[in-house]
C-alpha cells in the first residue's frame, strides 16, 4: 500500500553505514510524462536515486509530471521546499528548469539530456551516437537478409542522434547493409511500435534497434511472437539491458545510455560538496556513459565483439568523429 | 441533450454539491482501500493549494484553462450540443496563436491582443466545422469532435515541425515579448508563479456566456434551436447557421484558453505526444457547474484545486494522483446519476417540500 | 340487454383511484362489462378513459380500487398479467417497432421457437390462420413501415388474438381511419364477438357507440356518471352526460363574403419524407373573407402541403403566391413576414419551445423585430409587456409570463399559440389540426377566433382530420386525397358520407347533394 | 518489392489492430440496439486491459494465463458496466454524462490500482507469458492468405466468431428481437409483456464484457503490459465503427477493419518512404479525417434504433 514512497523509507537502516560526518541531503527529481516505469530513461534515473539511498541514506523522491504545465510547478515543489538538488529529466524540461532556476538562484538542480546555461544547473547529456554507432557494428555484421530496422519515438534531437550514430555504425562496417529508420511519434505506445516492427520485419528486415521508451516494447512483442515461429529475428535495445527484461532469446543487445550513473554521481558529488553549477557533461564511450551491456556476449559472437572494440578505440581517440544528425531525408 | 439542460437546472445547487461530497467520500474509500489515510490526504490536498503564495497563484493558473473549456463545453450544451472537441479546440488556439506570437511583428499589447483574438477564432473555426458537418451532412458531433481533436494534435505538431520549431528543437521559438499575457507584477506578487491576463479574460468570458445567451437575438436563437429545433425552423430560425454559430463559439472558448495558455504561461509550443487535457476535464467543469457561467467558474476552481492539489496528496499522504481522477468521476457520476443524490437528499428535501407547504 | 347477473360479468373495475402529480385522472371508478358485449367508454378529452384502461392492461398501477377478471379478484401488475388473464389492448398510439414485419411484431415476447432461433416460418403461418379465421387480412411478412394505418391496426388486433385474448380494448380506434376502414373495423369487431370476445371501446363519437356498441359507461372528470344500454338512450342524452350540460355543437357564423385571392397554389409537387411523391401537382386557391377547410384522412399530404406553404419542405415543381408575392421554395422566415401565419398540427413539437418561457414564446417569431430587438440585443420590457398583453387578451391561463410553457395544459398551449399567429395579423392564417387533443370549452373557443379572423377580411386555410369541424367551420371544402385536391365541395351542399367516399379516392359524382 | 509479402502483412496487420475494436463495436451494438447509448465504451476497454493484464501476470508462468486474463477481463467488463446501467436505465440519468464519467473513472481507478499493485509504477510489468499466434494446420500455408489470415492471434479468431454469433443472436434469436424492440419501442415491448429494464441491463453488461475483451486483448497481444495509455481513443473509435457499421455486428465488423487498414498503413507507409511527400503528421491523422469523411460522405444522417439515448419511463406518454 505504501508504494509511493520509496523515498523516506531508506533512513534509519542504513544511517551508520553512510558515516555520521556527512550530513544527509535531500535530492527530487521530476520526470517527464513516462513515469518511473518507462522501462528507459526516467526509469534509469530512478534507479540511479534509489541506489544514491541505499548506498549514502539520503533522502530521495519523485514526481511524475501529467503534462507540459506541470513541470515548473513539480520542479518548484521541490526548490521552494528547500530540497538540496533537483534533477529535471528529460531534453523537453530544459527551459523550464532553466526558468526555475534563474528564479531561484539559492537553489541547485541538474537535468539530464537538455544543456542549461545557468550558473547553478548541471546538464549532463550523452553522445546517445557513439553508442548507437556500435550496436549498428554489431546489427550489421549480423544481419541475415542484409536489412535493418530503426524505431524511433518523436523526431526531436536526441532520437535523430541516435538514428544518426546507428546508420554510421552499420555503414561503416557493412555499406551494403540497408537501414530503414521509422518514427512513430510517440514514447508510450508499444501497439504502434509492435505494427511498426511487424512492419519492418515483414519487409525483410531482421534486426530492430529502437529507441521509442515504452513504444519500443512493442517492438520486444512482435519480434517474441516470430522468434516462437521460428523467425530469426532480434531487437537490440535502449537505455538499459534490456535483455534482463525481454530475454535474451530476442536481444541481442541494448545501446545503454548511463542515465543512473549519471544521476548517481552527479547526486553523489553534490554532496560531497562537489557540485559544479554551470557546467556541462558529455558523456560518451570514453566517459562510459554509453556502450554494450556485459551480458552481449552471450548473444553477439566474440569476433563481431571484437570488431566492436575496434570501432570504440577509434572513436573514443577520435580516429572517428560520429555525426549526431542523420543526413536530411 | 435538452434533458441534460433540464437536469442541470434543477436543484442546482443542492445536487452538485451533496454530489462533490459523495465524489471525495468515494476518493477517500478508495483510499482506505489502497491503505493510506484519507484526512492527511484531503489535508496535504489542501495545504498544497493554500499553503503558500507560489502555489496558490499556480493553482490560479491551472483554473483558468479549466473556466475556458467548461465555458465552450457548456454554451455547447446550451445550445443542445455536446462538445467533446474542446480538446482540440483549445490545442488549435495553441497553435494559432504561438504562430502569430512568434511570427508577427506588432506593438507591444496590440500584439498580444492580435495574437489572442487569431487563437480563439481558430478554435472557434475549428469547432465551427463539427458544427457544420453536423448541419450539412448530419453526422453527429460527439464521433466528429473526438476525431477533430486527434487531427488537431497532429496537425499541430505538423505545423510546429514545419513552420516553428528550429532544427535541434522539439519546440517552437519563444513568442515575441510583445504578445506576452503575463502580469509580471503579480507574478511577483505570487513568487513568480505564472499568472497571466487569461484569467480575467476567462471571467470576462463567463459574463460575455451570460450576455449572449440571454440578452442577445443571437442567444435566444442559439437557446432556442438547442431546445426544441423543430419549432426554431418553424418559427423561421436557420437552424443549420445556429448549430455552426453554437460551435464555433464553443470552440472560440476553448481555443482562446488555448491561446492563453501559450501567451501567458509557456509563452512557446512543445511538440506534443498526448492531448493536454484540458478539453476533457472541461465536460467535466461544465456538468458540475450546471452548464451555467457562474457554475462553470465555480467548478473550474473545484478542479483547478483537485488536480493541482493533487501531487501534494501525492507527497503527503503516498496517494497515487490518479486517485483525484476517481473522485472527479464520481462526482460528474453523481452529479448524471442526479436520481441516487436525490436518494440521499430524499430526508432533506422532504423536509423542505413540508415547510413549503 | 338483460340480467346483470354476476355471472357474465366477465371485467368488473371497483372503485378505481389513480392520481398523476396534480390531477386525479380516475376517481372511484367503477365499470361492469359483460361477456360478449361491445361496451363504450365515453368520455370528453382528459376524463382518464385511457388511463383507466392502462390500468387494466397493467401499465399503470391503481392507489386505489379493485380489479375483477370472471369474478375473480387479480392484482394485474404488468402487461404480462393482463395477457395472461386474456386481456388485450389496440392502443391509442399503435405499439408496433416500426422497422418489424407484421409478424415479428405479433409474436414478440411469445416467439415459437426451433431449437435456439425464431421460428419465423411456422410464427408466419401462424399468423396467417388467424388472420383468416377473424377476416383480418394482413401480408405476415410486410413491414409496418410500410404498410397503411388501418392494416397497423390490424396487426395490433391479431397481436391481441395471438396472445389469446378474451377481452379486447379498442382506444379509439377509429380517429385514425377513413369512413370506410371504420366500416370494415365494425365488421372485424362483430367477427370478434361472434367468436365469443369482449369489447371495451374508448371513444368520444356518439355516432358510432349508436352504430355498433350494446351498452355505454360515460367518465367525466374522472369519475363513473353513469351506465346506459345503448338501446335505451340517444345521442342527445349520451353529450350531456358526456359534457355535464346541453351542449351546441354548431359554430355560429354569418354567410362568408370572399374577395380577392390571397394564396394561389398551383400545381406543387414535392416528395414526402419516404422519397415518394407526396404532392403529385395540387392545386387550389383561399380567398380572402373566406375559411377553406382541407379534408382528408391522415397521410395524404396535409402536412407535406404545410410544410410547403410555410418553406419547411421544398416543392420540385409549381407555384405559390401570397398575394401577387411569389413565395415558392422561399425561407420560413420570409414566408412569415410576407404575411402568412400558421399553427401547427404538433404543438409540442413545432409551435412551442417548452422549456423557454411563455413571454420568449410569445415572440418567438418576432423577437427580431425592432420593437423587441435594439441592435442585437433584446428588449426583454418589450418582450414581457408584449406577452402580458397577449396572454390577457386570449385569455391563456398561466401562473405568470415567466412560466416555461411546458407547464401549461394542452389547451392553453393551444391558446398561446393561437394569440401569436393570431396577433401577428396575418393575410393567411393556417389552421392544422388547431383542436386535436382539446376539451369542447376550448374548441368553441378557437374556432370563433378562426371565424373572426375570417371575418376581418383574412383569410384562413383549415387542415383538419375530423370532419365534424371542417364542416361546421369551412366556408368551401377541399378534399385531399393522395397528393391531390380530388374535388372543392360546398358546406351547406355535402355530408359526411360523400366527403369520406372522397377521402377515399372516388371523384366526386355529378350534381354532388347526395342522400340524408 | 514483394507485393505480395506486403498485402499479406498489411491484411495480418489489419487484423491484429482491428480485433479488439470489433469486441468494443459489438458490445456497442448490444448497447445501443436496446436503447442505451454506451460512450463508455473506451472505459470498459480500459478496465479490461487493467484486469486482463493484472490477472495474468499473476498466473504467470502458466501458459493458461492470458487466458484467465480474459475471463478477468470480461468479468470486469460486465460488472463495470454496471454503474452506467444503474445510472442510465434505473436512474433514468443522460447517458452521454453517464459515459463520460464512467470514462474518467475507468483510467483513474486503473492506473491506481495498477500503482498500488505495482509498487507506484504507471503501468504492469511486462507481461511473459501472453497471447501467441496460432497457426491453423494446412490453412497457414496458402500462399499471402495463408500468413495473413491464418497466423493471428485466438483473440482474433474469437472476434470473428462473436461477430457472427451475434448477428445471430441479435437477428434470429426471440433474446435478439427483444433487444431490438427494446431499442426501437420500449413501449410497445413493454405491452407484450417484455421486460424492458431487464432486457437493456443485459444489453449494457454484455456490451461491458465485450467491450472488457476488447481492452485485454490489447494488453494480452501487442502491448503485453497495461498503462494508462494502453487504450487510448479506441473505445471512441469503436462507437465511429458502429455507427459506421449501422449498428449491424457485420458492418461494425468491416468498419473496424477498415480503421485497422488505416492503422496498419501508418507504417507501412514509412517504410516504402512516402513520408518524403507526405508529411508524417498526416498519416497518423489518416484514420481519423478518413472517418469524418466516411462518416460524412456514406453513411450520412445515420438511424439509431429510434429509442437510443432515451430512458424508458412507464409512466410517461
Ligand atoms: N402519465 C401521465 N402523467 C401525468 N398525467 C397524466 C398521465 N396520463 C394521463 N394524465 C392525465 O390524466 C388525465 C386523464 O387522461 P387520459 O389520457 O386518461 O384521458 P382520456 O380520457 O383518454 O382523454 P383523450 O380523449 O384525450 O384520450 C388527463 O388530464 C391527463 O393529462
Ligand atoms: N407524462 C406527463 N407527465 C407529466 N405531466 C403530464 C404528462 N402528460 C400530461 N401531463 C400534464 O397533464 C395536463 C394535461 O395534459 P394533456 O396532455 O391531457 O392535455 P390536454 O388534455 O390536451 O389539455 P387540456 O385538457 O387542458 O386541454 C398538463 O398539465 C400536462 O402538462
Ligand atoms: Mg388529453
Ligand atoms: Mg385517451
Amino acid at each position: 500500500g505504501k508504494a509511493e514512497q520509496p523515498n523516506q523509507a531508506g533512513g534509519n537502516a542504513e544511517q551508520g553505514q553512510a558515516g555520521g560526518e556527512q550530513k544527509k541531503i535531500r535530492v527530487g527529481m521530476v520526470t517527464d510524462v513516462g513515469g518511473v516505469n518507462d522501462n528507459s530513461f526516467n526509469q534509469s534515473a530512478w534507479e540511479g536515486l534509489t541506489k544514491l539511498k541505499n548506498d549514502t541514506g539520503h533522502e530521495v523522491q519523485y514526481i511524475q509530471s501529467a503534462g507540459d504545465a506541470d513541470y515548473v510547478p513539480n520542479l518548484n515543489q521541490f526548490v521552494k521546499d528547500k530540497w538540496d538538488l533537483t534533477w529535471g529529466i528529460g531534453f523537453i524540461m530544459g527551459d523550464h528548469l532553466k526558468q526555475v532556476a534563474e528564479q531561484n538562484p539559492d537553489a541547485k538542480l541538474a537535468i539530464i539530456d537538455a544543456e542549461v546555461q545557468a550558473p547553478n544547473v548541471e546538464s549532463v547529456l550523452f553522445k546517445e551516437q557513439e553508442g548507437a554507432f556500435l550496436v549498428g557494428v554489431v546489427a550489421a555484421e549480423m544481419t541475415k537478409t542484409g536489412k535493418v530496422g530503426f524505431v524511433g519515438g518523436m523526431d526531436i534531437p536526441v532520437i535523430s542522434r541516435f538514428e544518426a550514430g546507428f546508420i554510421a555504425g552499420v555503414k561503416a562496417a557493412k555499406p551494403e547493409v540497408q537501414v530503414v529508420p521509422i518514427y512513430t511519434g510517440a514514447f508510450d505506445k508499444p501497439d504502434l511500435g509492435k505494427s511498426t516492427a511487424s512492419t519492418l520485419y515483414g519487409q525483410g528486415a531482421d534486426i530492430v534497434f529502437h529507441a521509442a521508451g515504452a513504444t519500443g516494447d512493442g517492438v520486444f512483442n512482435e519480434a517474441k511472437d516470430r522468434k516462437a515461429k521460428g523467425e530469426n529475428v532480434w531487437v537490440i535495445g535502449v537505455d538499459k539491458d534490456q535483455s534482463l527484461t525481454f530475454g535474451k532469446e530476442i536481444t541481442l543487445t541494448s545501446m545503454m545510455k548511463r542515465v543512473d550513473e549519471a544521476v548517481y554521481r552527479v547526486s553523489k558529488d553534490y554532496a560531497e560538496g562537489k557540485f559544479e553549477g554551470g557546467k556541462i557533461v558529455r558523456l560518451g564511450l570514453a566517459e562510459n556513459g554509453v556502450g554494450l551491456p556485459e551480458t552481449s556476449k552471450d548473444t553477439v559472437p566474440a569476433e563481431v565483439l571484437k570488431k566492436v572494440d575496434e570501432f570504440k578505440e577509434k572513436i573514443i581517440k577520435g580516429e572517428i568523429t560520429v555525426p549526431e544528425a542523420p543526413e536530411k531525408k | 441533450m435538452n434533458k441534460v439542460i433540464g437536469i442541470f437546472t434543477k436543484d442546482s445547487f443542492l445536487v452538485p454539491l451533496v454530489a462533490i461530497l459523495l465524489g471525495l467520500i468515494c476518493g477517500a474509500i478508495a483510499m482506505l482501500a489502497g491503505g493510506f489515510d484519507p484526512i492527511l490526504a484531503y489535508q496535504s490536498l489542501l495545504e498544497k493549494v493554500f499553503g503558500d503564495v507560489y502555489n496558490f497563484g499556480e493553482t490560479i493558473r491551472q483554473i483558468t484553462p479549466l473556466i475556458f473549456t467548461g465555458l465552450s463545453v457548456a454554451f455547447a450544451f446550451r445550445t443542445g450540443l455536446f462538445n467533446i472537441g474542446a480538446e482540440g479546440q483549445l490545442v488549435i488556439g495553441m497553435i494559432a496563436s504561438v504562430y502569430a506570437g512568434v511570427v508577427f511583428d506588432l506593438p507591444p499589447g496590440i500584439h498580444a491582443v492580435v495574437a489572442l483574438l487569431i487563437g480563439g477564432i481558430a478554435g472557434g473555426l475549428w469547432g465551427a466545422f463539427v458544427g457544420w458537418l453536423k448541419a450539412t451532412r448530419g453526422v453527429h458531433e460527439v464521433i466528429t469532435s473526438i476525431m477533430m481533436n486527434w487531427i488537431a494534435l497532429y496537425f499541430a505538431n505538423w505545423v510546429l515541425q514545419t513552420f516553428l520549431v528550429p532544427e535541434g528543437q522539439q519546440r517552437s521559438e519563444n513568442i515575441k515579448d510583445s504578445a506576452v499575457l503575463t502580469i509580471g507584477w503579480l507574478s511577483q506578487m505570487f513568487d513568480s508563479a505564472r499568472l497571466h491576463w487569461g484569467t480575467a479574460i476567462a471571467l470576462l468570458g463567463a459574463v460575455a456566456f451570460f450576455v449572449i445567451l440571454w440578452k442577445t437575438k443571437t442567444g435566444f436563437e442559439l437557446r432556442a434551436v438547442g431546445l426544441n429545433p423543430h419549432a426554431s425552423e418553424y418559427a423561421g430560425m436557420n437552424v443549420n447557421r445556429n448549430v455552426v454559430k453554437a460551435m464555433f463559439i464553443g470552440g472560440l472558448f476553448a481555443g482562446l484558453g488555448g491561446a492563453c495558455e501559450v501567451l501567458g504561461v509557456f509563452h512557446y509550443q512543445a511538440v506534443m505526444a498526448a492531448l493536454p487535457g484540458y478539453g476533457f476535464d472541461g465536460i467535466a467543469v461544465a456538468l458540475i457547474g450546471g452548464n451555467t457561467p457562474f457554475g462553470v467558474v465555480l467548478g473550474a476552481i473545484l478542479f483547478g484545486i483537485l488536480t493541482f492539489g493533487a501531487t501534494g496528496m501525492k507527497f503527503g499522504a503516498g496517494v497515487p494522483v490518479e486517485l483525484i481522477r476517481v473522485v472527479i468521476a464520481s462526482v460528474i457520476f453523481f452529479v448524471a446519476a442526479h436520481g441516487i443524490v436525490r436518494l440521499f437528499l430524499k430526508p432533506v428535501l422532504n423536509r423542505k417540500k413540508k415547510e413549503a407547504v | 340487454m338483460n340480467h346483470l347477473t354476476q355471472e357474465n360479468i366477465v371485467v368488473e373495475m371497483r372503485g378505481i383511484t389513480k392520481r398523476f402529480p396534480g390531477i386525479i385522472a380516475n376517481d372511484n371508478i367503477q365499470l361492469k362489462v359483460k361477456k360478449g358485449e361491445i361496451h363504450a367508454l365515453l368520455g370528453e378529452n382528459g376524463a382518464g378513459k385511457s388511463t383507466l384502461m392502462n390500468v387494466l392492461f397493467g401499465l399503470y398501477q391503481p392507489e386505489e380500487g379493485d380489479i375483477l377478471i370472471n369474478g375473480q379478484k387479480v392484482n394485474i401488475t404488468s402487461p404480462n398479467v393482463a395477457n395472461e388473464l386474456g386481456i388485450g389492448m389496440v392502443h391509442q398510439h399503435f405499439m408496433l417497432v416500426e422497422p418489424f414485419t407484421v409478424t415479428e411484431n405479433i409474436v414478440l415476447g411469445k416467439e415459437p421457437k426451433k431449437g435456439m432461433s425464431i421460428d419465423i416460418a411456422k410464427a408466419a403461418k401462424d399468423v396467417e390462420n388467424l388472420s383468416k379465421q377473424y377476416g383480418l387480412m394482413v401480408d405476415p411478412h410486410a413491414k409496418i413501415e410500410d404498410i397503411s394505418v388501418g392494416m397497423q391496426q390490424r396487426v395490433e388486433i391479431l397481436k391481441t388474438l395471438y396472445r389469446g385474448a378474451e377481452i379486447i380494448i379498442f382506444d379509439e380506434p377509429t380517429a385514425v381511419l377513413t369512413p370506410q376502414e371504420i366500416h370494415e373495423l365494425i365488421e372485424i369487431m362483430h367477427n370478434l364477438v361472434k367468436e365469443g370476445k369482449t369489447i371495451i371501446l374508448i371513444t368520444h363519437k356518439l355516432k358510432e357507440i349508436m352504430a355498433v356498441c350494446d351498452s355505454v359507461t360515460i367518465i367525466r372528470r374522472g369519475k363513473t356518471i353513469d351506465t346506459l344500454s345503448v338501446a335505451n338512450t340517444n345521442p342527445d342524452e349520451l353529450a350531456a352526460k358526456m359534457v355535464g350540460r346541453e351542449v351546441n355543437f354548431h359554430v355560429e357564423k354569418t354567410e362568408a363574403k370572399p374577395k380577392e385571392v390571397i394564396l394561389s397554389v398551383q400545381n406543387v409537387t414535392a416528395m414526402g419524407n419516404r422519397g415518394v411523391n407526396a404532392l403529385k401537382g395540387i392545386s387550389l386557391d383561399v380567398r380572402a373573407g373566406e375559411i377553406l377547410g382541407i379534408a382528408g384522412v391522415d397521410g395524404n399530404g396535409q402536412s407535406e402541403l404545410i410544410e410547403v406553404l410555410t418553406g419547411l419542405r421544398k416543392s420540385q415543381g409549381g407555384t405559390i403566391k401570397l398575394r401577387d408575392k411569389d413565395i415558392t421554395n422561399k425561407l420560413p422566415r420570409e414566408i412569415s413576414e410576407s404575411g402568412l401565419s400558421n399553427i401547427p398540427e404538433d404543438r409540442h413539437k413545432r409551435g412551442l419551445v417548452l422549456d423557454f418561457t411563455m413571454s420568449e414564446n410569445m415572440v418567438l417569431e418576432t423577437y427580431f423585430h425592432k420593437e423587441f430587438n435594439k441592435g442585437g440585443f433584446l428588449d426583454y420590457n418589450a418582450i414581457e409587456s408584449h406577452a402580458a398583453k397577449l396572454i390577457q387578451e386570449f385569455d391563456v391561463r398561466t401562473p405568470s409570463i415567466h412560466t416555461p410553457a411546458r407547464a401549461l395544459s394542452g389547451g392553453n398551449q393551444q391558446k398561446a399559440i393561437i394569440a401569436r399567429e393570431v396577433h401577428k395579423d396575418p393575410e393567411l392564417l393556417i389552421a392544422a389540426q388547431p383542436t386535436r387533443g382539446l376539451d369542447v370549452g376550448a374548441i368553441e373557443f378557437i374556432h370563433k377566433r378562426l371565424v373572426e379572423q375570417r371575418d376581418k377580411g383574412k383569410a384562413v386555410l383549415l387542415v383538419s382530420f375530423e370532419l365534424d369541424e371542417i364542416l361546421n367551420v369551412s366556408d368551401r371544402i377541399a378534399v385531399i386525397y393522395e397528393g391531390q385536391i380530388v374535388g372543392i365541395v360546398d358546406p351547406k351542399q355535402t355530408n359526411e358520407q360523400e366527403l369520406g367516399l372522397m377521402m377515399a379516392g372516388s371523384k366526386r359524382t355529378q350534381g354532388g347533394t347526395s342522400v340524408e | 518489392m514483394d507485393w505480395g509479402m506486403i498485402i499479406s502483412n498489411l491484411i495480418h496487420d489489419t487484423i491484429v489492430f482491428s480485433t479488439a475494436l470489433i469486441f468494443a463495436a459489438l458490445g456497442g451494438v448490444f448497447s445501443e440496439r436496446s436503447g442505451v447509448v454506451n460512450i463508455a465504451l473506451e472505459g470498459m476497454m480500459v478496465i479490461g486491459a487493467f484486469a486482463g493484464a493484472v490477472v495474468t501476470y499473476f498466473m504467470q508462468p502458466s501458459e493458461l494465463a492470458p487466458w484467465f486474463g480474459l475471463l478477468a477481463a470480461v468479468i470486469a467488463g460486465a460488472i463495470f458496466s454496471l454503474p452506467h446501467a444503474v445510472a442510465s436505465i434505473t436512474f433514468k440519468s443522460d447517458q452521454t454524462v453517464s459515459g463520460v464519467a464512467l470514462n474518467f473513472l475507468a483510467v483513474g481507478l486503473a492506473v491506481y490500482l495498477t500503482k498500488i499493485i505495482f509498487n507506484g509504477a504507471g503501468q504492469t510489468e511486462t507481461l511473459k507469458v501472453v497471447f501467441s499466434k496460432w497457426e491453423i494446420p494446412v490453412l497457414s500455408d496458402i500462399p499471402v492468405l495463408g500468413h495473413a489470415i491464418f497466423e493471428a492471434y485466438p483473440t482474433s479468431y474469437i472476434a470473428f466468431i462473436l461477430v457472427f454469433v451475434a448477428w445471430y443472436v441479435i437477428y434470429k434469436t426471440p433474446f435478439g428481437l427483444r433487444i431490438r424492440a427494446v431499442g426501437e419501442h420500449p413501449r410497445a415491448a413493454d405491452t407484450v409483456g417484455i421486460n424492458v429494464n431487464r432486457t437493456r441491463y443485459i444489453a449494457v453488461i454484455l456490451s461491458g464484457a465485450l467491450a472488457a475483451m476488447g481492452g485485454a486483448t490489447i494488453a494480452l497481444t501487442t502491448t503485453s503490459n497495461f498503462s494508462h495509455n494502453t487504450v487510448s481513443g479506441q473505445g471512441f473509435i469503436a462507437i465511429a465503427a458502429m455507427i459506421f457499421g449501422k449498428w449491424h455486428p457485420v458492418g461494425a465488423m468491416g468498419a473496424a477493419l477498415f480503421f485497422g487498414v488505416a492503422q496498419a498503413v501508418k507504417s507501412l507507409v514509412q517504410v516504402f518512404g512516402l513520408t518524403k511527400y507526405v508529411p508524417i503528421e498526416f498519416i497518423y491523422m489518416l484514420p481519423y479525417i478518413l472517418t469524418i469523411f466516411v462518416l460524412a460522405g456514406f453513411v450520412g444522417r445515420s438511424s439509431a434504433p429510434a429509442a437510443s439515448g432515451k430512458p424508458y419511463d412507464t409512466g410517461s406518454r
